[in-house]
């Protein structure tokens, strides 16, 4: 199952929630405000390396765009809508808002 | 590959309408058909013509119906567009409003569904 | 005839602050007429929805609770709560409108996924 | 005392209006003055006159119509009403479509000024 | 200033943000989702408990009624939206949504 | 004359995946024009408003970050980031498009308590 989660970490508990029940190695996308959480550089970093332990991690590069944010952290894959729909393509998705 | 997609906040407000869109777009663009769009919630909101935005900003509805002219299913759901004011009197081209039904057909045909939102 | 499609409900909002629960069980209402195959997650806030001894009266609000109670006559009858969810905000079987099966993280993750389709709510 | 209102979310879908609707209420029957309640972000959403719950439901734009009965302004933000479909043609009774400028005017005259929502 | 939370405490970060920036006395009213915040036996009792040393809680008794939540934790005040006015009355609000 | 209203716009949220702030902003360019005093503070996910860098031509959506700039012109110079908040996320005020004053949480605590009105977007 791939796991879309679109609410800043910061502000929501929805990125949790994912992590709760996704199983290992399933992969998760950040995208809309839930970017954030691929910047490097800050309080949740060690965190999203522990994550990226059991999951791929994959940001949307449209809203890293929108959002000025150009250093993730690195293993955070970046890709585009049409990544977006590959990996909708492998697996079926899941949406935590 | 058969793609079913829901809408379930209304657009400007957040960025889940902009993405569905971003989403079908590239998913039709990578040949794969769209077996419709449901409009959910306050995604209801995305189907009114009324929708008037700042001349240098995207017109969300706009985008929308330009997808439906492409021949996809764009399915405002009665219930909840009945309670934010969305009838046939303010519905924009591409747009029908249906039930429930149409969200379960749409799941069932397709072989993913992703929901924007909620 | 092909397989009935898995479809589960994953309802993550409390009641009355937001509609999406209400609004995700008029859904799951629908779709109980198709014959699929459907389950119920009440995880996070959404174990608030299914809560007793709702009174909407003084705010004039519909009080959908009820209508929980009516799932198993439209042939819905795979509810599930997440034990953490629920331990957590200090709720117990005793306190909700219907019976969910209690499963933990590892049960409601396997559940998942063998869904087809998973709708938030 | 004199108090303002913002609110800030849609019917139905946030309680906020809800809850402002409420404060409302009881601030009135208090013998308290509203200066105003300003409709911004999705709160525009709460004036239309389409607005068609459930029989069983509250009905959100009429209860706030009532209020404007009662002497109280109604302010729909335009910039937020045009993006999201609301302008005069569906303007329920007691709201007026206006400006930002209405809101700071509220906000200048009340003693007290309460935000539902964001 | 009078504080006014309406998000439940398990999903958003908004009691948080509250408590950072309210001075010690400021009193606090707990509505809609948020008087979750105010029930008894919960995950986040000790934490609202500890709360109440530096601030009266309130919660609204429509929003509790609504929710079936009848079980509050010792010290929390319920009132009524009279009872949010004479609140409003004395200090000036602001909302964390 | 009486004395100008202290407003305040309390920015929380983070830009584009919801409208708050931008919403935000239209309403302290109209509010500068009436000769209040105004300030503007950054706090949460608000920090993200004004963030240097900003490119939304991909996704066709309105840039609002370049309006941050001109506020100067409309007499609004207080404002005001939580240092907590900014830290959290990595950033320092190399990374923004406007030069706010940091502030720990107790100063921004007496700065909440002298407003008359405090608007949260």
């Amino acid at each position: 199952m791939l796991h879309l989660v679109n609410k800043s970490p910061y502000s929501s508990s929805s990125l949790d929630s994912c992590l709760k029940f996704a199983t290992k190695g399933a992969p998760i996308i950040l995208f809309e405000d839930a970017i954030y959480g691929a910047m490097a550089g800050t309080s949740l970093e060690s965190k999203m390396i522990e994550v990226m332990k059991d999951h791929p991690v994959y940001a949307i590069k449209e809203d890293l765009m929108a959002r000025g944010v150009n250093n993730i952290i690195p293993g955070v894959r970046e890709i585009d809508y049409t990544g977006f729909v590959e990996l909708v393509e492998q697996h079926r998705p899941c949406t935590w808002s | 590959m058969k793609f079913g997609v829901l809408v379930q906040e209304g657009p400007y407000h957040h960025q889940s309408s902009d993405s569905a869109y971003q989403f079908v777009k590239a998913a039709m663009d990578k040949g794969h058909e769209i077996v419709g769009v449901f409009f959910y919630h306050d995604g209801v909101i995305n189907s009114t013509k009324l929708t008037d935005p700042q001349q240098d900003d995207r017109h969300i509805q706009k985008r929308w119906s330009e997808i439906a002219e492409k021949g996809v299913d764009l399915v405002v759901c009665i219930a909840a567009a009945k309670r934010r004011g969305i009838n046939d009197d303010v519905l924009a081209p591409g747009f029908r409003i249906s039930g429930l039904g149409q969200l379960t057909e749409m799941a069932i045909k397709a072989d993913r569904f992703v929901s924007f939102g909620a | 005839m092909s397989e009935p499609t898995k479809m589960m409900f994953m309802m993550r909002k409390a009641p009355y602050g937001t509609i999406y629960s209400f609004e995700g069980l008029e859904a799951v209402l629908v779709m109980g007429a198709y014959e699929q195959d459907i389950s119920l997650l009440f995880v996070d806030d959404g174990v608030y929805a299914i809560k007793k001894g709702m009174d909407t009266s003084p705010l004039g609000i519909k009080d959908f609770s009820p209508t929980f109670r009516v799932l198993d006559g439209y042939d819905i009858d795979k509810l599930y709560i997440d034990k953490e969810s629920m331990e957590a905000r200090g709720l117990t079987l005793d306190d909700f409108v219907v019976e969910p099966e209690v499963l933990d993280k590892e049960q409601i993750a396997k559940l998942m996924e063998e869904q087809d389709v998973v709708f938030p709510f």
